[in-house]
């Protein structure tokens, strides 16, 4: 229906203008031709903290739209309309209704409305010759206007302010509108009225740019004063969704990743229309992406992922903003290694809103399951173990072909356990791990001499299809047995210097001793000197599923525990990211960074 | 205004920190006049104690409760509640900042002005008392922290003698340590922190240090990167409100507006604060303030709204709400849309004049990239500011440049026209 | 003349955090609160005991110690900084908060 | 080789009253409990910083201590015994109960 070109409207008034005095003049635009629009003021006078009183001082002519002032404003009005009693300035509300026909009472609480805010200043009216141009010219307002697309042309503005030209009669003030050639938009000199000219087309243009410059002329006097005239033109859904470069297929395979929640594929749909990005859901469901089967499995594997973002079209040099739609394919729920098939998903896109032809369009996905075997690389394993290993010493990772690229799909692995007593080795997975680690879970074993060469069975099984594969594994124990140190800790960590590192072994060592690795000392660095059982894997930042079964193994990686000196954490808190000097740790209490220069004997018992 | 002003230079800010140690000007009554309304807590009290009053007060709960305000307003009960109340000791209550039963009387009051608000204002009153006098020296103060300049200290690091003075108060240590250790500790790979924890511990730091401390460290002035860049971490942003995807703005605005106390936070900034934001843009030559009007509780603090330092330039601020997603209480906004940068040609268009949905309410035409206060989804408010550093830093639903003026021409009027 | 050392009781000092010598660098200060002093007036029967039977070897080779201790009895709250290079630390049990003779 | 200590922990002893060095004489023995052991991971950030302050001389000519010390946290209750003169004697606070880092 009709429409107001603003939001809202401002002016002063002040005290003891007379009656009659026109304040504002507002414009009202059709919505389509033969509408006429008529004015109301419905409620109260709504005073800024939310007061309402009586409105016994404005009015405005149901056909013109002119705002005046009904009953001049005295001090003592004033103050009943203002908050505080020492205020030099208040402001009230107005809300002026619209309705195609003249006004019934209940009509109010339906209708269009504008909101005109007055400032009652509490002072009289100033004299003309006080006047800057830009107060004669224009009030505090910012010319900014909305114009609806695909609307009757009409007046939506009059650039000279009612109250100026009531009281300064003796001065000449004339308006001109600067705008480059051929913009729909005209000033009439007479009425200075400026009207939208023809339909506009937001997927056109959306925004112009003008200038106002007005011209005050008292007597010799001359001063001239220019302001930006914007119009912004409101939306509509008058265009349908189009493909932009006409694809409307993609190919989606499934192979090695198979989880829950994979985008198999996108395609994009664009429409020239704006979408608010505000209130996002309702925006979403205006553009629905529906799978079109009748097949219960194909919905419930797979579901469509609908994101928009706004991007421009440049139609002749201007840019627009328009709308881009992605559609994923996704896939709704695990899919079984064993599942294999090929069909076209089709998905139907409709903008709900857009009332033309061609409000819809249908997008093809090409979905090929491949099936995915469940085997290891045509090999056996062969591990040898120092015979000086110590318990928790990690020997090598089992995986099954291409077991790195799987998602969603749950392998474990199992030992099968050997013919002879010598069972030196077990296997650990971890939870997100898809590999799994052999490490050394009874070191005594190691030392018995009948035990050279060990066969296990190791069976690799996918949880969801039980689907598995087998394969061998040969653990060859070698080197001589080292005497074992006295007085050495369980934990290598607890060692600070690099010579007692070397002289023991602990927890996780490959070879009966530990390592130590010298850092660069510099600051508090991620390579910190530390005591490690096994430099490739302590420490590396993660806190693996052998090193977490104990905590003597690796506190540099695992330690939840309180760390002492200039140290980083970990990831989640784990471990000692960075480092002052050398690391050393006492498992399940404290760890310690400290810079090992400080020579000076410290003061013990006797000093 | 209340939040910043340009004064002579006034005696050494630490004379100025003792004496406003001291207790409020007495008698409640403060130069701007204010009556001393009382507060809503009492004022629902005073209202619980008067038959008439107290029934009307449940009608307007009850005609509040239902989904759609606009019914409410139809419904004559609903009009009569609502004109006993406008006589009533709740139509003027406010509260105290920091008083006993802050949030119930936020409550209160809010369930009043709910009623009385016309639709949904863009800016809303402060449910708080006006702004002292006493808290007027407070942001006098901070004003001279931020623009002071004496020859003698302007080497030195005002952030980082900030924190040095709040390290050597037992209290002001503690409590930043509070937070500092409680936002910096991360949770696990995928989750950086805990940023509800975080924004408890900050609104615990800004409600329980005196602002003298509080406010150095939030505003001390910078003359270099290494100072700005301190002064911006003062709030750990990687935990409080930094988001791998802008969130926007009036979600944000949306989910403050659903708590109590975010809402009275931010409407208390924006009424006492607003005015100098602006003055603030249009002057980056002077380190530009922003002040929260009360030391305690920090309305800003602890909640998705806190103006903060956005970037490492030494005077660039904004309460854009990119930095606005603070410390409040409201859940995450995760949007996905990407920043498009593809310009792209529009196929030709279909004639047609389809019907035009009767609310234009289309809450996302925000044109001007200019805007860099909370989006403004509304077309009027045009380019109003004078262009500074664009700072589009929430997702303003559009990124398109308007610079392009049309050349300078006269445009005549053709005789006649409606 | 002998120097006649003070009973234990707390110091403070205003140190950078680079002085603490834990490898942090940052110019921010902290207050160092530490115990310092002699606990002669704290020895009990025990520590004579202790110290004759070790004189005597009824007690060898192992780690004794056969006087009180000036020593923290309580920890200050954590204190947290910036660093040089903008990142966030924070170190508990750094100053003392009381001392005495243990 | 290094000497490793281990961590502080209680010890106990029988010893006659007479080789406890108070100077009594009596043939009556007693349970001495002592505390013994390294305190290493009982080091916390106070002590590294006074280290390193006393190192780089921030600190000096003080009686300070910067690390714990194994000693007693509680103690037994008082001895009595009969003296080779038939002369009875109470002895408090000479046996360790509880031990720790301190």
């Amino acid at each position: 229906g009709l429409y107001f070109p603003r939001k809202e409207y401002s002016e002063n008034v002040y005290i003891d203008q007379p009656a009659g005095t026109p304040l504002l003049h507002i414009h009202a635009l059709k919505d389509s031709h033969g509408e006429v629009a008529h004015f109301h003021l419905c409620q109260n006078l709504v005073i800024s903290r939310a007061r309402s009183h009586e409105n016994h001082w404005f009015q405005i002519r149901e056909k013109t739209g002119l705002l005046h002032l009904s009953k001049s404003l005295d001090r003592e009005d004033f103050n009943m309309l203002s908050v505080g009693n020492l205020m030099q300035l208040s402001k009230v509300m107005l809300y002026v209704f619209l309705s195609p026909h003249p006004f019934q009472e209940k009509e109010c609480d339906s209708a269009t409305r504008t909101t005109v805010f007055l400032s009652l200043i509490n002072a009289s009216a100033p004299v003309c010759s006080s006047l800057t141009a830009r107060q004669l010219c224009f009030t505090e307002m910012d010319l900014s206007f909305h114009i609806k697309e695909n609307k009757p042309p009409g007046t939506f503005h009059q650039l000279q302010l009612p109250s100026v030209h009531h009281l300064c009669q003796n001065l000449s003030i004339s308006y001109k509108l600067l705008a480059a050639e051929g913009l729909p938009f005209r000033y009439n000199e007479n009425t200075t009225g400026v009207s939208v000219t023809q339909r506009l087309d937001r997927e056109e243009r959306e925004r112009y740019e003008l200038i106002t410059k007005c011209t005050v002329r008292d007597g010799f006097r001359e001063m001239q004063v220019e302001v930006p005239f914007l119009v912004n033109v409101l939306d509509e859904d008058d265009s349908p969704p189009f493909l932009p470069n006409g694809t409307d297929t993609a190919d989606a395979v499934v192979e090695f990743n198979r989880k829950e929640g994979t985008v198999l594929a996108t395609l994009t749909v664009y429409d020239a229309d704006t979408t608010p990005i505000y209130p996002l859901e309702s925006s979403r469901k205006k553009y629905t992406g529906i799978i079109i089967t009748d097949d219960p499995w194909i919905s419930e594997t797979f579901r469509v992922e609908h994101v928009f973002d706004e991007i421009h079209f440049s139609p002749n040099g201007s840019q627009v903003r328009g709308t881009r739609h992605e559609y994923k394919l996704v896939l709704n729920k695990s899919i079984s290694v064993t599942d294999h098939r090929s069909f076209q998903l089709d998905v139907l896109v409709n903008d709900t809103e857009f009332h033309g032809p061609e409000r819809s369009v249908m997008l093809h996905f090409n979905v090929s399951i491949l099936p995915v075997s469940i085997q290891f690389p045509n090999m056996t394993y062969q591990f040898s173990v120092n015979r000086n290993a110590e318990r928790f010493a990690q020997i090598g990772k089992i995986c099954i072909e291409n077991c790195m690229k799987f998602r969603g799909v749950n392998i474990t692995y199992k030992l099968l356990s050997p013919n002879i007593s010598c069972y030196p080795v077990s296997i650990l997975q971890g939870r997100e791990d898809k590999y799994g680690s052999l490490y050394v879970n009874d070191s005594s074993v190691l030392s018995r001499p009948e035990c050279k060469e060990i066969q296990y069975t190791i069976q690799a099984t996918d949880k969801q299809s039980r689907k598995h594969a087998k394969t061998l594994l040969t653990i060859v124990l070698e080197g001589t047995l080292l005497k074992k140190e006295e007085d050495c800790p369980d934990s290598c960590a607890q060692s600070k210097h690099h010579a007692e590192c070397e002289e023991c072994g602990g927890l996780g060592v490959l070879t009966g001793r530990c390592q130590w690795r010298q850092g660069s000392g510099k600051g508090i660095t991620t390579n910190y000197s530390t005591c490690t059982p096994s430099i490739k894997t302590c420490p590396d930042g993660i806190c693996d599923v052998v090193e977490s079964k104990e905590p003597s193994v690796c506190p540099q990686d695992c330690t939840s525990g309180n760390i002492i000196g200039g140290h980083g954490k970990g990831t989640g808190n784990l471990g000692i990211k960075s480092g002052h000097g050398i690391c050393y740790c006492f498992p399940k209490q404290n760890c310690y960074c400290e810079k090992d220069d400080i020579k000076e004997q410290l003061c013990d018992d006797m000093c | 205004s209340l939040c910043s002003s340009s004064l002579p230079l006034p005696p050494h800010p630490d004379e100025i920190l003792h004496s406003l140690a001291g207790p409020p000007s007495p008698g409640g009554q403060d130069p701007h006049g204010w009556r001393g309304a009382v507060d809503c807590v009492r004022a629902n009290e005073l209202c619980a104690a008067e038959p008439g009053c107290s029934s009307r007060y449940r009608t307007l709960r009850q005609c509040l409760a239902g989904r759609d305000r606009n019914t409410m307003l139809a419904n004559k009960e609903c009009q009569a509640a609502l004109e006993v109340l406008q006589e009533s000791p709740l139509y003027d209550c406010r509260c105290k900042r920091g008083m006993k039963k802050e949030l119930q009387c936020l409550q209160i009051y809010w369930s009043i002005h709910l009623g009385l608000a016309e639709g949904e204002e863009f800016y809303e009153a402060s449910p708080y008392e006006p702004a002292t006098s006493r808290l007027s020296d407070i942001f006098r103060l901070a004003s001279i922290f931020s623009g002071m300049e004496p020859a003698a200290t302007s080497k030195s690091n005002h952030c980082l003698d900030a924190a040095k003075a709040c390290n050597l108060n037992d209290n002001c240590k503690r409590l930043r340590s509070g937070y500092i250790s409680t936002c910096s500790r991360e949770l696990s790979a995928a989750e950086r922190c805990s940023r509800r924890k975080c924004h408890k511990a900050l609104r615990q730091f800004f409600d329980r240090v005196p602002g003298e401390y509080t406010y150095r460290l939030l505003f001390c002035s910078c003359r270099d990167q290494a100072c700005a860049e301190r002064r911006r971490q003062t709030i750990v942003p990687s935990c409080s409100y930094e988001d791998k995807e802008k969130p926007n703005c009036l979600d944000l605005r949306s989910t403050c507006r659903a708590d109590h106390l975010c809402r009275s936070r931010l409407a208390d900034f924006h009424t006492n604060c607003q005015a100098s934001f602006h003055k603030a843009l249009s002057s980056p030559a002077v380190p530009p303030l922003i002040l929260l009007p009360s030391p305690s509780p920090h309305p800003g603090a602890g909640f998705d709204m806190t103006p903060n330092y956005v970037d490492a330039s030494t005077t660039s601020i904004t309460i854009s709400p990119n930095a606005i997603q603070a410390f409040g209480n409201g859940t995450d906004v995760n949007l996905s849309p990407k920043s498009p940068s593809l310009a792209v040609t529009l196929p030709a268009k279909t004639e047609q004049s389809p019907l035009l949905p009767d609310d234009i309410n289309d809450s996302n035409t925000i044109y001007d990239p200019r805007i860099i206060t909370t989006c403004t989804s509304l077309q009027e408010h045009g380019p109003k500011l004078n262009k500074s550093k664009e700072q589009s830093l929430c997702y303003s639903e559009t990124q398109l440049t308007t610079d392009i003026m049309p050349e300078q021409k006269t445009f005549v009027d053709q005789k006649g026209g409606s | 003349a002998r120097a006649r050392h003070k009973p234990c009781a707390l110091k403070e000092l205003e140190v950078s955090v680079s002085e603490l010598g834990l490898g942090y660098e940052s110019d921010e200060t902290v207050l160092f609160r530490y115990c310092s002093g002699t606990c002669e007036a704290a020895v009990r029967s025990y520590d004579l005991s202790l110290k004759s039977m070790r004189s005597k070897k009824r007690i060898k080779k192992e780690k004794v110690r056969a006087r009180p201790c000036c020593r923290p009895l309580a920890y200050d709250d954590d204190v947290s900084f910036l660093d040089a290079y903008n990142r966030y630390y924070t170190v508990n049990e750094l100053s003392a908060k009381e001392c005495g003779c243990v």
